[in-house]
């Protein structure tokens, strides 16, 4: 910065401080996920921005990601710590499924993300995981984690560089915090709603998040799965937003009975 | 004296504009050339690619500024005030030296507030042309030829094995032109094109040479292609 | 490292500050009486930095006495709160700023409400029924929650205070002494904790004095009443 | 690290190759141990932790927030152990979580509180109930509550110094009745009757010290818990949301219940007002 | 800011504005008192709110109360919202290099006059070196600031009778406080009309 | 407690008396706030004259999003600040330094117009600027982009927060700035007619906008020619929010409260006339009158105590 900063023979460089070159391995690479949890699905949600600092590096980088046919993973933090951990998960949950011959089981799942991220305490992954699915009674399951893998089970939860704004929306909406029944109705009950009032807040989430925070935008993926038995053709029928489009998506292993379906569509690029 | 060092003048504040800087002033026969490249960086940006750091003080005083580009500006802004003033008092021109000390008085005095290295150029009745050089903190020291700002480190030895006494003009716009060039191609906060200009009696011309024109120099066979001498 | 807490009841304000005095690790003295009356029905309890604390309760103690005199009436507690709470957000700005935090406690007797304030050394305030300052502050505030109730009678509040004075001496490390002033209609009393039943001694203190010493500089709104005890 | 290595008394190694580490479940091998902890190859692995991460408090700016504990209270009598936590995880000033489950249920008849690091709790809380199943197997008896708080006590002490920050209860219930062991990070390990821990225990201590009685009875005892907790959950900012409430018995422990802090606080506060204007409608009577 | 806690919100509705704050007066962690509200009112349809510092909202209160009467001498008038707003930016701004830590918030309803028969609901926030924002739709400030964007850009709509505006402040409000452990203890909201102030203490969380 | 009198020195410029307590503060605390910043694309080019066949001229643009931290504060602030009627000035940096030292400045070349008799040149509001940036040593964080048409022709500088100043061509300014340069980089020439220009600055800050996360929302241009200044106020608007997918209005009544308090603004009044000569008369009814709303009228009821 300074005038002579440059000219190695500059006599003032004799007292120049020393300048220290930390170790840093952490980025910051913003964007938000979320998850939510329903009686026999579970929504799974986050934007496709990859930042840093007031640069977008892709607009499309996936924070989303299927581990089995019955749980679906978010992350969000520093990518490459996120990409790392999710290849090395993927790889454990294979090597599972070959020794088990069969996919290893939600609440399990939570178990080995815990212990996988505690195994890095002293170094930790500095990353944010959601980790969304259908537990092994059928009902939709959501775990959120910490960077050393404190973990708990919830009906909803944002996390990423937008969940402060996120979140208190979703207790509102999500678990109707604040909110007074109406006179002679039954108390609320969270984790009930329905499939298509899940999305609309999920989508109105994201659409929030955009409009205020900096590091949120470009596009949306929400992964849906579904348990057992339920029927998709009410989710396939939805009117979807303006150029939203849905597929399903393939099953990892052999197939069970339940069905992920991937929803993605365009956020403000601003 | 004991806590000369811990007055840190050549800090920029932050975010400050730098002019990185290449610049020189040459005495000959009649008058002065001076010259500057046009880079002026905010850290890696460059904040303009054309910049004139060769700034009007006077009729026939010029200053070729580097540092802060937002300190040598207000310096400069005001030593041509004085100038002015000096004209209209006296109803002559101010001399080189006194422009020069009028400099060297602002850039001494508030040296742990300023990051200005400047030279001073230009004509005048008694001394012909002239040439001064106040380093960062102040000090005046009149030579035959000065260079300055970052890229000077490079080019002295050029300067010191190349320069003679009794240049005509064009040989010294030459020889300032070659120089800047050579500091401008190692020198990584100095760069774009070369701004020149000869002072004397008669005239202030300015001469231009765009980046693409610049003079060439050895600069390895994996860039031009093919042995290269000098070939301005 | 000082403590200091405050209850108000029905007609009254308790405060209790520690005695201790010292520096860095040493107590040099446990009897230091850290409660300033600063006013006919007023008092001020100050904790922060030693000599600070004097001096700022010296200076607030002057003022007052100054408006009192000059306008014949003291400076009921809003309104004292309020200059004591310019005095020192003044102060943080200047060179030596008064490190000094206050509970100011007074019983109004204008309209015969008691008064508590909640000050500290940037000029914030806080207008509550009980407050504690210092290591008070997260040891007994808890315990007042608990115990403390609306119009609380001068028994009960003083076996809550009673409550906050023992929990100190039991979870705080350092060993504090304490003492306390009554603040009600009639003015300050200072109350021993170590006697078995203060409130009745004050009493009976107050019932004493009543007709040889009449107050001739405040105007009491409650004259009538002290006339017909 | 190998002291730490040798600290943790298993034999165990790094993970080398990327296979090794998908042998087993995580940082756990195939046999169940601790296969260690991966540390940032730089002078001082400690100072790097603390620049990024706010693990032990010490930098409030660092990027990695780390969920943290806040009030837990345990204390001993007559008929047991009562355990009571709130329910709250700030990162910052951010509410992180209002239901953390701060009680750790390390087997039928022990269980772990948690104060400090949520992971460090959670994660070698869960590891001393496998280290207690262990011995329950090796030795056909139920392990003591001092042993398994030994086992604890020693693991992290091993880790002094590393960044580690838990200050937990183990409340059960073994041969000598019901006991009650502190144990932090920073190795220390007190057995008592009555312990508070985390930013809002000094508000808890203020209601359980004036309450607190050996001889209390059961109901009393968990109102105790209760109230304290709702105490501490008002006054802490770093604590509230609800309180999960423990009753250690002899045949082991009972989840007793759930309260919302703030629905508590108002009820607590109607109660005083009922109580107040009982207690003067019937002054105006006697009158 | 985050030494003592707060934040406030204030929303446009239809022929109306609202304004709410929470209650809380804390030292750091410690919850001193629980009936700090940091909304107050200028004129009859003008209120403010200050969240930050404590003691400077005491100060800039104070400050602000003899400006605006010194106003009201000099005008023979009541100051309008924009006006108010402009009075509080130099205020802050005078102190550009020891600011007041204070982000104000300026809900009110311009009273109609000849040249403007109609004049639309005013909320305006500045930082705390004065820079106005003057919303369309919310503002927000204090520690809760980022909760409540969220929730308020996900919760509000447009054209709000005075009691829905109600229901929607306060809902934004609760449930963003309800998020952030320095604000809370209560929370109080102002609903302005062009005939009537209805101000309601909420019930909130007490943790 | 004394009151004196005294001759109070008129205070002009900033005022110190916090620095000293809030940099105790800021050693005690954390979590400072943060001020707005307009984290920006700002840019100006100059157009017309030469073969272009139309008057020359310099066209600003700016995008409208202002930032603090990584939150939007404000997603349609303006950032084209009026100076005189011929100098417009576009400011990046800490928002409330743009809008108090244009504001300023402006009224300083309103008087130095008025003491002159002429409209200012743009030199002129250039050199105020840097002037008074100079002396804040780069501590009044702004940054601006300066342009406008005076006697001597169309003419556009950069300032910086230190009081350095360019001039150029075309110029770009703030976080944005290197997305819009790109830009102009690339397609510049000199002589574009007015409409190209107008393009090509909604270009360049469509650049930031897009590529920038410190910029966002619409485009702001002006256009400044001898014939006058045209301000087009979002000229583009490519950021609008869609519809929400749900309506969150709530059910009147879910929200519980404890305590209420209504403050009627109408005063009823009844008039009762009593001689003959306002009776009835057609046209003139009572009407209830709002109170306050006068000189004198209280400041309303007080929150403390």
């Amino acid at each position: 910065m300074t005038l002579l900063a440059q000219s190695p023979m500059s006599l003032h460089d004799t007292y120049a401080a020393p300048v220290e070159h930390r170790f840093n391995p952490y980025s910051e690479n913003g964007g938000t996920i979320l998850a939510i949890a329903g009686a026999d699905f579970s929504v799974i949600a986050g934007d496709t921005r990859q930042s840093e600092g007031y640069s977008i590096q892709t607009r499309y980088a996936r924070k989303v990601f299927q581990l089995t046919d019955n749980a679906v993973l978010a992350t969000n933090g520093f990518a490459a710590d996120g990409k790392n951990f999710v290849r090395r998960l993927k790889q454990s949950l294979e090597w599972y499924q070959h020794n088990h011959h069969k996919q290893m089981g939600l609440k399990a799942i939570a178990r080995l993300i815990q212990t996988m991220l505690y195994g890095r305490r002293f170094f930790p992954y500095y990353v944010y995981n959601i980790l969304g699915g259908i537990e092994e009674d059928g009902s939709g399951a959501v775990y959120s984690f910490d960077p050393v893998g404190s973990y708990e089970r919830e009906a909803c939860r944002a996390a990423g560089a937008a969940q402060a704004l996120v979140q208190p929306f979703l207790d509102n909406q999500i678990y109707f915090k604040n909110q007074q029944p109406e006179p002679g109705a039954e108390p609320f009950v969270p984790g009930r709603l329905p499939l298509s009032t899940v999305l609309g807040l999920v989508v109105d989430s994201f659409t929030s998040a955009t409009e205020r925070h900096i590091e949120v935008g470009d596009g949306i993926e929400i992964f849906i799965v579904m348990a057992k038995g339920r029927s998709p053709e009410s989710l396939l029928d939805e009117k979807l937003g303006e150029g939203m489009t849905i597929e399903e998506v393939p099953p990892v292993g052999e197939g069970g009975e339940e069905r992920t379906f991937l929803l993605s569509g365009p956020l403000k690029r601003d | 004296m004991t806590n000369i060092n811990s007055v840190d003048i050549k800090h920029l504040k932050n975010g400050e504009v730098n002019l990185g800087t290449s610049i020189m002033a040459v005495k000959f026969e009649g008058g002065v050339v001076i010259g500057a490249d046009s880079r002026t960086t905010t850290g890696a940006y460059i904040a303009n690619r054309v910049t004139d750091k060769l700034t009007h003080i006077h009729d026939r005083v010029y200053c070729c500024r580097s540092g802060s580009a937002a300190d040598t500006q207000a310096v400069a802004d005001i030593v041509h005030q004085h100038c002015q003033i000096y004209s209209s008092l006296y109803g002559t021109p101010p001399p080189v030296a006194t422009v020069t000390s009028m400099f060297e008085k602002l850039c001494y005095t508030n040296k742990d507030q300023l990051s200005a290295g400047i030279i001073v150029a230009g004509w005048d009745a008694e001394a012909g042309g002239s040439v001064y050089n106040i380093p960062l903190g102040g000090g005046m020291f009149q030579q035959p030829w000065a260079i300055g700002g970052s890229g000077s480190t490079y080019v002295y030895g050029y300067c010191d094995a190349t320069y003679q006494d009794g240049w005509n003009e064009e040989e010294t716009v030459q020889f300032v032109k070659n120089t800047l060039a050579l500091a401008m191609s190692r020198d990584g906060s100095s760069g774009g094109c070369i701004r020149m200009c000869v002072i004397t009696k008669d005239k202030v011309q300015r001469h231009f040479i765009p980046g693409n024109e610049l003079p060439r120099f050895w600069e390895g066979k994996e860039v031009v292609g093919a042995v290269a001498g000098v070939t301005a | 490292m000082e403590c200091a807490f405050a209850i108000t009841g029905k007609d009254f304000v308790l405060i209790a500050s520690d005695m201790s005095a010292g520096r860095s690790i040493i107590q040099m003295k446990s009897n230091e009486n850290k409660i300033t009356p600063v006013g006919p029905n007023l008092a001020m309890a100050c904790g922060g930095e030693p000599g600070d604390t004097s001096r700022f309760a010296d200076y607030v103690d002057r003022n007052l006495r100054l408006y009192h005199i000059r306008n014949n009436f003291p400076l009921p507690p809003p309104s004292a709160a309020s200059w004591v709470r310019r005095i020192l957000a003044e102060s943080i700005r200047s060179r030596s700023p008064y490190a000094v935090n206050v509970l100011l406690g007074g019983f109004d007797t204008t309209t015969s409400k008691p008064h508590l304030y909640w000050l500290d050394y940037l000029g914030t305030k806080a207008d509550i029924p009980y407050a504690a300052q210092g290591v008070g502050m997260y040891v007994t505030l808890s315990t007042m929650d608990k115990w403390w109730y609306e119009n609380i009678e001068r028994r009960e509040a003083l076996d809550v205070l009673n409550k906050c004075v023992d929990e100190v001496k039991k979870r705080v490390t350092i060993k504090f002494d304490f003492n306390c002033v009554l603040i009600d209609k009639d003015g300050v009393h200072s109350l021993d904790l170590k006697s078995q039943d203060p409130i009745a001694e004050l009493e009976a203190k107050v019932a004493a004095m009543k007709p040889s010493d009449p107050e001739p500089i405040i105007p009491s709104s409650d004259a009538p009443a002290i006339a017909a005890a | 690290m190998n002291a730490i290595i040798q600290n943790l008394s298993t034999p165990s190694h790094l993970p080398t190759t990327e296979e090794d580490e998908l042998k087993g479940y995580g940082n756990l091998d195939e046999m169940g141990r601790i296969k260690g902890m991966q540390i940032p190859r730089v002078p001082d692995p400690t100072a790097f932790l603390n620049l990024y991460t706010d693990s032990m408090s010490s930098n409030p700016e660092a990027k990695i927030k780390l969920a943290h504990g806040t009030t837990t209270l345990a204390f001993r009598f007559k008929g047991g152990i009562i355990v009571a936590v709130d329910s709250r995880a700030t990162a910052g000033s951010y509410i992180a979580s209002g239901t953390v489950k701060k009680v750790i249920e390390i087997n039928p008849y022990l269980l772990g509180t948690m104060a400090g690091g949520a992971a460090d709790c959670q994660y070698w809380e869960t590891y001393l109930g496998m280290r207690c199943r262990l011995y329950e197997l090796r030795n056909k008896e139920r392990i003591s509550v001092a042993a398994a708080s030994k086992i604890l006590s020693n693991i992290v002490y091993g880790y002094k110094g590393r960044g580690l920050s838990m200050g937990t209860m183990i409340c059960g219930w073994d041969k000598t009745g019901p006991a009650l062991f502190y144990v932090d990070s920073e190795g220390q390990r007190l057995k008592g009757d009555l312990f508070s821990v985390g930013s809002g225990s000094t508000f808890a201590y203020g209601v359980l010290d004036q309450g607190y009685s050996y001889d209390l009875s059961d109901e009393e005892a968990q109102e105790l818990g209760r109230r304290s907790i709702i105490a501490a959950g008002h006054r802490d900012a770093f604590s509230g949301n609800t309180c999960n409430l423990y009753h250690v018995r002899e045949n082991g422990w009972e989840f007793i219940g759930n309260y919302d802090v703030s629905q508590q606080w108002y009820e607590y506060e109607a109660k005083k007002k009922a109580a107040r204007e009982a207690a003067s409608s019937e002054m105006a009577v006697e009158v | 800011m985050e030494y003592n806690g707060g934040s406030v919100v204030a929303m446009i509705g239809k022929d109306c504005v609202a304004i709410a704050s929470d209650l809380r007066l804390g030292q750091q962690s410690v919850g001193v008192a629980m009936n700090f509200d940091k909304v107050f009112p200028v004129n009859d349809k003008l209120y403010y709110g200050l969240p930050g510092l404590a003691t400077d909202v005491y100060t800039l209160r104070e400050q602000l109360r003899f400006r605006v009467n010194m106003y009201r001498m000099k005008e023979e008038r009541e100051i309008t919202p924009k006006t108010f707003t402009h009075l509080v930016s130099s205020t802050l701004y005078e102190k550009r290099f020891g600011p007041y830590f204070i982000e104000p918030v300026v809900a009110g309803l311009p009273s109609p006059t000849e040249l403007d028969p109609h004049p639309k609901p005013f909320i305006s926030t500045m930082d705390t070196i004065g820079c106005i924002t003057t919303p369309k739709d919310f503002a927000v400030a204090g520690t809760a600031s980022n909760k409540l964007f969220g929730v308020a850009e996900g919760l509000w709509e447009p054209d709000l009778e005075p009691e829905d505006l109600f229901e929607t402040i306060s809902q934004t409000l609760l449930n963003a406080v309800d998020r952030d452990a320095l604000s809370g203890w209560g929370a109080i909201v102002h609903v302005i009309t062009h005939d009537k102030v209805i101000t309601r203490q909420l019930r909130a969380r007490m943790d | 407690m004394t009151v004196q009198i005294q001759p109070q020195e008129e205070a002009v410029g900033f005022d110190f008396s916090n620095y000293a307590r809030n940099q105790f503060l800021g050693q005690h605390m954390n979590g400072l706030p943060k001020a707005t910043s307009t984290g920006t694309t700002i840019v100006g080019l100059k157009f017309g004259g030469g073969d272009s066949g139309e008057e020359e001229g310099v066209c600003l643009g700016a995008d409208t999003r202002a930032t603090a931290g990584d939150i939007v504060a404000d997603k349609n602030c303006e950032k084209i600040h009026y100076l005189t009627p011929m100098i417009r000035c576009c400011g990046a940096g800490t928002a409330a330094d743009t809008e108090f030292v244009t504001n300023l400045i402006s009224s300083n070349l309103e008087l130095h117009a008025l003491s002159q008799g002429r409209p200012v040149r743009v030199v002129t509001a250039m050199t105020m600027l840097k002037q008074y940036l100079f002396r804040y040593q780069g501590h009044v964080g702004a940054h601006l982009v300066l342009g406008g048409v005076d006697s001597t022709g169309s003419h556009l500088f950069t300032i910086h927060a230190h009081g350095s100043t360019d001039k150029l061509p075309y110029v770009t300014m703030g976080s944005g700035s290197l997305a819009a340069m790109a830009v102009f980089e690339s397609a510049y020439k000199p002589y574009l007619k007015r409409e190209e220009a107008v393009a090509l600055v909604a270009r360049a800050i469509r650049a930031g906008i897009f590529n920038d996360l410190g910029s966002g929302s619409n485009v702001d241009v002006s256009i400044i020619t001898k014939a006058g200044c045209e301000t087009l106020r979002n000229y583009e608007m490519p950021n609008e929010r869609g519809v929400k997918s749900r309506n969150y209005k709530f059910r009147r009544g879910t929200t519980a409260w404890v305590k209420e308090n209504i403050r009627s603004l109408i005063v009823k009044e009844d008039v009762k006339i009593t001689s003959g000569a306002g009776k009835e008369q057609p046209g003139i009814e009572p009407h209830p009158v709002p109170v306050g709303a006068g000189p004198g009228g209280e400041e309303g009821m007080d929150v403390d105590s």
